[in-house]
């Protein structure tokens, strides 16, 4: 028996108080994910939100689906396992800036090229929260911290940009502050068949208090679909770096999951068996 | 022809530089032997080259099962000595070794020079030219000749083995040489062939007979159990294994995903385990050492999950052809904080079934991760086995089918084991967590929930020692009595069961026990076998003891402990065990770690 | 007033809401304890929210240096009592403790409600809100008039705090909240402070002290023997040790590199090491497991590295602020393959500094990777130490200077050391492998080459055995004497430390052992210590008991061995060292793992 | 005393007999590396060769430089480390399609980004040549093996694509079988300061039999240098699949390295020490 829908976007709250700072764009992050969920009508069984470590990785928790709160930077691989061993669930992945593009680069990478049926959320505030104020691959090259007393001095990863080199098939940046584009975009992302990424900039204000400002300097709504990849690329290159709007998506082949069995169990243990009779 | 030769068993080395095709006649001979009826096991040594390189095939064959390779070889037939020198330290030859080589060859070995043995030099290069066949096959028939197989046998196999690669233009010249090399043997077979021919019972038993590698049994282990998913990352010596379960899991309904490496590999297992599915991965050393943080997640949010390590020499890249046991430790102690786990391993080629199915049931039931520990030897032997019962142990989670009110994922029970919710059950949902938690899977950092979480993990493994004996037969196999026992895990047990025979018709009663279930350690259980038991010898595959250690770390041991222990790429072999049987038998007084090469 | 404190030693608890600020109070107050001339030490524990959640400030001074926490508490300084149930577990009221909370708290914990001790209800927030200041400032000068200092030496450490912080705004509203706070205490000083006044002998020694934490000693240890390079990826509660280093490493020309995760980290550190740097990485658990096939291939290719360990609880993600000894057996067995390594563990803030630069020396003189384990509690308390004098180990590394003719880097030596050339020395060029190679670097699968350099990385670790005992007075550090022992590892020796002392107070002289080199194991030499002891307690930080373990696996023990251990985070404390004494000198009998509490 | 130059291109190799499969590209690589390095006037103890595993991981030891042959996938955290800690050394590290691409990387895309002056060689067969013929990252979709019978089918890595997303500073593309043009571009990848990629079809005839092909179909001289990054990247997409040339070259910023300490080491621990005391 699964649950009688439509819930209300409050619904899919778990109640779990967050850990997170007053502030938190994460907030954001979590109210668009429910208010993306409730009007797709999805039982809350269904959904299931993997995530890494960070302040971002705590988002399943307060979810009232199914979680899981793996390892710092491992998100992708967990839901892509099991997303392909239960293609009936709708699978989120969630994460920090530092969880997907620092130590879960190459998950992200392959995992746009495989292009499992997965909506992935990026929680970028361009800083490692969790670990109190280290720089992220998002950081801008001066954002000076006492480990690297002149900022990381080097250009921020791009997640779009590296998404669409890396094959993905829905490419999108929203803001935890849009709550409304946010929520839409995220809807389209989990309805997308394919892997899809919604990049969030997310201001954390303890860590990073300037970004209060994104509230009046994101423009919403600026990356518009492209034709091409090449084109996606342009317009991620040229367009301001705050902001949002769904760039790129596009239909691929999804990677093989789990299906019926060939036949009954013993019978193909047998035939299996076989095999090695010399 | 070799004198010392017992006529129901033979050793065979077959080394030649690339090219030579000496693999493949390995392979043709035990299928030979195979279809006779006969026992056989079949390893291959290579050397560093991708394609080409020179390699030796080494074949056993017997009137009995065999589980592991000879002290000496009986015969070498050598296609060339090109390398010889990379092999000669792990492939003894008998002094009475029969030696078979090209007249022509040159740099012959001093081993060779200097041998007791007999020496026959045949144009084996001339006649394969002569009949447009390549020199492997002119061994072949040789070779099966003296073995006593019959030309139409050998004729048979070739052409299947050609047809199956769909080859068909090789079979005709391999047949031709295959005879010409048949006819060559002809004055050398006089006195008659190396081995008791095969009785009219044995032929008929042929049928019976699977021709197997350790890989394809573990992963048929893994299948049988119901396991569905795999994630794998190629590394030599596990990448077969997953080579062999790609295309086998969809017809069960199944996946495998080749990742991207292993931590993602591992992280893929987890989530589809999660998800409800029996999981595995394979990997060798290089790999497990980078699943080391996945396997404590597993065991910290309690989620099933088979890690096969087909163990390779280390350390680091190490030897990656060649078998060693030197991952017990790290496999124990895979993981940050106290995190205990199931750590099994097969004892032969038959045990990989069985005890990856064992492996996989147990993980399922005790919601944690559980690695099993092959080898190089295992894993690449092909072996002639008797065709088995599948094993009962199937995966078979303890689930919470719906909830009412309050679930939790993490609730205290008597066994430790908590009843898993699947995504899709209504009512149930949580999120499982690294972090510790309390019952309800939600972060804590109370002293309490830590303590009980902590005790919940540990105890429901540790109650293993209290299940009830017949939940445990499969724990450990035990072989022989009386006050000398050899204590073995892995495949080091397949040398100490014939030492152990061998010690038999000389009289000496000894005790063999194999652990095949490493971790949680059985104290109480082996207690009882140690019963009466005075002095104990250690038969591992490493430098450094590691079982030693674990041992001691663990268990109450008698008095006379004594290491019997070797590094690979050299195996431990019968004969090394049965020295130290017999001096085991003749000493006294305590002499812990006497290590005996 | 509480009756049972000593007039030497004093534990306060300062805890509160977010916004509160008791860590900061904390802070001030052992400043102003070190200016004082007295020994102190503060910890902090915080709740899971990254700003603003409840947090408690653990300080303890004294007037003789302190290693550890005492058992109980004696004041508790509660700003509200919000959440006070998560630290409940780890902070132990003293049945007499002295209570300071505020008139209008609401939810006072029943500890508090039904203690034995005494409760000052107080106008702290009324007293707060007047000054214009917060009521961590009204807890300032309230503790510290009743640890008897002075009000113009709290506002002076008040003003150095802020301006140093470029708050100067704060300065003022804060001094005059200090200042009531310091009013407010007045009716309560009447039977005296609570701690006994330093002498002038004692403030003068304050400028020969040090406020230090476990991380910064450690950092500074490595820079003092010689380090120059570190990477590393931020992990609670190892960060601050590489926020630490980041602006300092420049000065000495050295470079920190922030890794994009802790894979990269250990192989850049040991890209700098075959440069020629000495280097070092530093990391909590989770990144130890991603670091273990990197600590293999230092090993397998002889490359010292330092990696640097603050453990905190697991397994998994655990709780990341809190400290435990969990790692211990991972760190031994952190890899694939027979890999030993060096293993050690600093037992004190101070000893971080020499434990570091000996770890350093050696790892460069043996050349393989040396692992620190230092914990959460050593690593981020802050603790008044001697000044002291800096430890004369260097990382100096047998280096070959040029080649004539043949260079073979792992040539095998009597000590097992090979002199490396670095890249730039003309002439010796070779390429350094993780596969197994022969003395020359070359990759070999030959059966003798892996013999050889397996015995060889073994035997110049374990040729330690043999060193000059000048060369390793660092190894333990021994006190008292007599037939039971205790032992202990890394930060547990501070309360067996204090306990033993406790116990001769009672007239039971008992020994104290603290093991500070891990691996390899030095077995005559606790032998030698052993000599003697008939009952031995193994004091630990975990649960399932990883140095018992260990111990067993690796060295003769006494007939009785008591395990005495507990997991994170309630801490191992003076008194149940105490307990585990008192019993131990009262039983006989072989009694091996009895765990006490 | 370094050695005399100027050496022959012969001098620089070991003598070391490769493991190599006849006709494999590696030696070509090998060959360009060393006439590369020749003309240069490089002592070959100034060099260090860093790898990974695979057949292309054992570059190093072929070569009469200093060489590294760590862990599978980690020769670029290898090398940063050892170029930072030794400035004056050249450092090239080299790997295959898998080492650098698969578990490589998060690597790959980190010291892109950090910009070290190092080269990268990347010996791409689109295989796993050392395991025997799995299909790697830039294996083409139907590219059918045992492990996964029906091909990867997802789009290959473009490593020169990714290297752009990522900031690289010198992007170009090489084939085995084109000596000069490989040689050449060897040479200007090590002379730029600067992370440099280097992406060579060096065929695996044994696992890719068709590659011996490449010979015929390879375009050389096709990519040109491009004046902006969204051009490069557009140059990259539309060339053939079978084009080399130097696709992009720019100036950037350095990571910070050793350099000489402020002052007198034992001063220097006195102001540290300072900085403790109460
Ligand atoms: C293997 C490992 N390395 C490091 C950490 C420590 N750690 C926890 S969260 C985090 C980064 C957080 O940054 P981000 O991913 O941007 O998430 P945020 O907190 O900003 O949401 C790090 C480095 C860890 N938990 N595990
Ligand atoms: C951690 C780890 N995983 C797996 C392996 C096994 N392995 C060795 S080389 C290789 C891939 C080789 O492919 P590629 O990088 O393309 O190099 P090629 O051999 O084709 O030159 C793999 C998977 C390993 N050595 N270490
Ligand atoms: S530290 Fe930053 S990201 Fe983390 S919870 Fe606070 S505001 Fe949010
Ligand atoms: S397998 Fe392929 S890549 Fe490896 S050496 Fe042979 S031809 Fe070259
Ligand atoms: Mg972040
Ligand atoms: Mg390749």
């Amino acid at each position: 028996m699964t649950e009688q829908t439509p819930l209300k976007a409050k619904d899919y709250k778990s109640g779990v108080h967050p850990v997170w700072c007053p502030g938190c764009g994460d907030f954001g992050v979590l109210a668009a994910i429910t208010r993306a969920l409730a009007p797709m009508g999805l039982p809350r069984e269904q959904v299931a939100v993997v995530s890494g470590i960070g302040c971002s990785g705590r988002i399943p928790a307060y979810l009232a689906t199914y979680g899981f709160h793996g390892l710092h930077g491992r998100a992708l691989p967990v839901a892509t396992g099991l997303k392909l061993a239960r293609p009936d669930l709708t699978v989120i992945a969630a994460g920090g800036d530092g969880d997907i593009y620092s130590i879960g680069a190459a998950h992200f990478v392959h995992t746009c090229r495989r292009n499992p049926d997965i909506t992935l959320v990026v929680m970028d505030n361009r800083v490692y929260g969790m670990t109190k104020g280290q720089p992220s691959p998002t950081s801008e090259p001066d954002f000076a911290t006492p480990i690297q007393p002149e900022g990381p001095e080097m250009p921020p990863v791009n997640g779009l940009l590296l998404a669409l080199a890396s094959g993905a098939s829905f490419v999108a940046r929203g803001f935890s502050g849009h709550q409304e584009e946010l929520a839409a975009m995220i809807r389209a992302a989990v309805e997308h068949p394919g892997f899809a990424l919604v990049e969030i900039l997310s201001p954390c204000p303890t860590f990073r208090p300037e970004q209060t400002h994104w509230k009046r300097e994101v423009q919403a709504g600026v990356l518009k679909p492209a034709a091409s990849v090449q084109e996606a690329m342009a317009r991620v290159l040229s367009a301001p770096e705050l902001s949002t709007g769904i760039v790129w998506q596009a239909g691929r082949a999804l990677p093989h999951a789990v299906s019926e069995p060939s036949g009954d169990g013993d019978a193909l243990m047998r035939e299996l068996l076989a095999g090695f009779v010399p | 022809m070799p004198r010392t030769i017992s006529r129901d068993t033979i050793s065979l080395a077959l080394t030649g530089s690339g090219g030579t095709g000496m693999l493949t006649a390995g392979d043709l001979l035990l299928r030979a032997v195979a279809r006779n009826g006969l026992y056989g096991l079949l390893t291959r040594s290579v050397g560093p080259q991708i394609r080409g390189g020179e390699s030796a095939a080494l074949l056993r064959i017997a009137h009995y099962p065999l589980e592991t390779h000879d002290d000496t070889f009986h015969v070498l037939f050598a296609a060339d000595w090109k390398n010889f020198d990379r092999f000669v330290g792990e492939i003894h030859l008998d002094e009475d070794v029969l030696v078979i080589m090209d007249e022509a060859a040159r740099d012959v070995p001093a081993v060779v020079e200097e041998t007791s043995g007999e020496v026959f030099r045949l144009p084996l290069h001339a006649t394969a030219k002569e009949t447009g066949g390549r020199v492997n096959m002119v061994g072949v028939g040789f070779l099966g000749r003296l073995l006593g197989m019959g030309k139409e046998e050998l004729a048979d196999i070739i052409r299947w083995f050609f047809s199956r690669k769909k080859r068909d233009r090789f079979i005709e010249p391999s047949i031709a040489a295959m005879e010409a090399g048949f006819d060559l043997a002809a004055p050398h077979v006089e006195k008659g062939a190396l081995l008791a021919a095969p009785s009219a019972t044995e032929r008929a038993a042929a049928k019976n007979r699977w021709l197997i590698s350790g890989n394809q049994a573990v992963a048929t282990g893994f299948l049988q159990a119901g396991g569905r998913f795999a994630a794998g990352y190629p590394i030599t010596p596990a990448t077969d294994m997953l080579e062999w379960l790609g295309p086998r899991l969809p017809k069960f309904g199944g996946v495998l995903v080749q990742a991207e490496d292993e931590l993602a590999a591992i992280n893929m297992v987890l989530g589809a385990s999660y998800g409800g599915l029996p999981a595995m991965t394979a990997t060798s050393g290089p790999g497990l050492s980078l699943m080391v943080e996945g396997i404590g997640l597993a065991v910290a949010a309690e989620i099933p999950a088979l890690i096969v390590d087909v163990q390779r020499i280390g350390p680091s890249t190490g030897i990656p052809t060649k078998s060693e046991q030197g991952d017990l430790m790290l496999a124990i102690n895979a993981a940050h904080g106290d995190a205990p786990h199931l750590v099994l391993a097969p004892d032969c080629v038959t045990d990989c079934i069985r005890t990856t199915a064992w492996a996989l049931h147990l993980a399922e039931r005790l919601q944690c991760p559980a690695i099993v520990l092959s080898d190089q030897k295992l894993g690449q032997m092909h072996s002639i086995i008797d065709a088995i019962e599948m094993p009962p142990w199937k995966a078979g989670r303890k689930v919470q089918e719906r909830c009412e009110g309050d679930y939790a994922r993490y609730s205290l029970t008597d066994d430790g084991v908590s009843p898993m919710a699947l995504p899709g059950t209504p009512g149930c949902m949580h999120t499982i967590d690294g972090l510790e938690h309390d019952e309800h899977a939600l972060p804590s950092s109370r002293v309490e929930d830590h303590a009980a979480q902590l005790e919940k993990r540990r105890q429901k493994l540790f109650l293993m020692e209290d299940w009830p004996d017949e939940d445990m037969t499969h724990w450990a196999d035990v072989q022989g009595g009386g006050e000398v026992a050899v204590l073995t895990w892995g495949s080091a047990a397949g040398p100490a069961r014939e030492a152990v025979r061998m010690a038999a018709e000389e009289g000496l009663h000894v005790k063999h026990i194999s652990m095949r279930l490493l971790f949680p350690p059985q104290r109480k259980r082996l207690s009882k076998l140690l019963d009466g038991v005075k002095r104990l010898i250690v038969v591992e595959q490493t430098h450094s003891g590691q079982f030693l250690h674990y041992l001691k770390s663990w268990f109450d041991l008698p008095e006379v402990v004594i290491s019997c222990r070797r590094p690979g790429p050299r195996p431990i072999t019968p004969r090394q065990v049965l020295r130290a049987l017999r001096e085991a038998c003749r000493i006294t007084g305590k002499e812990i770690e006497r290590v005996c090469q």
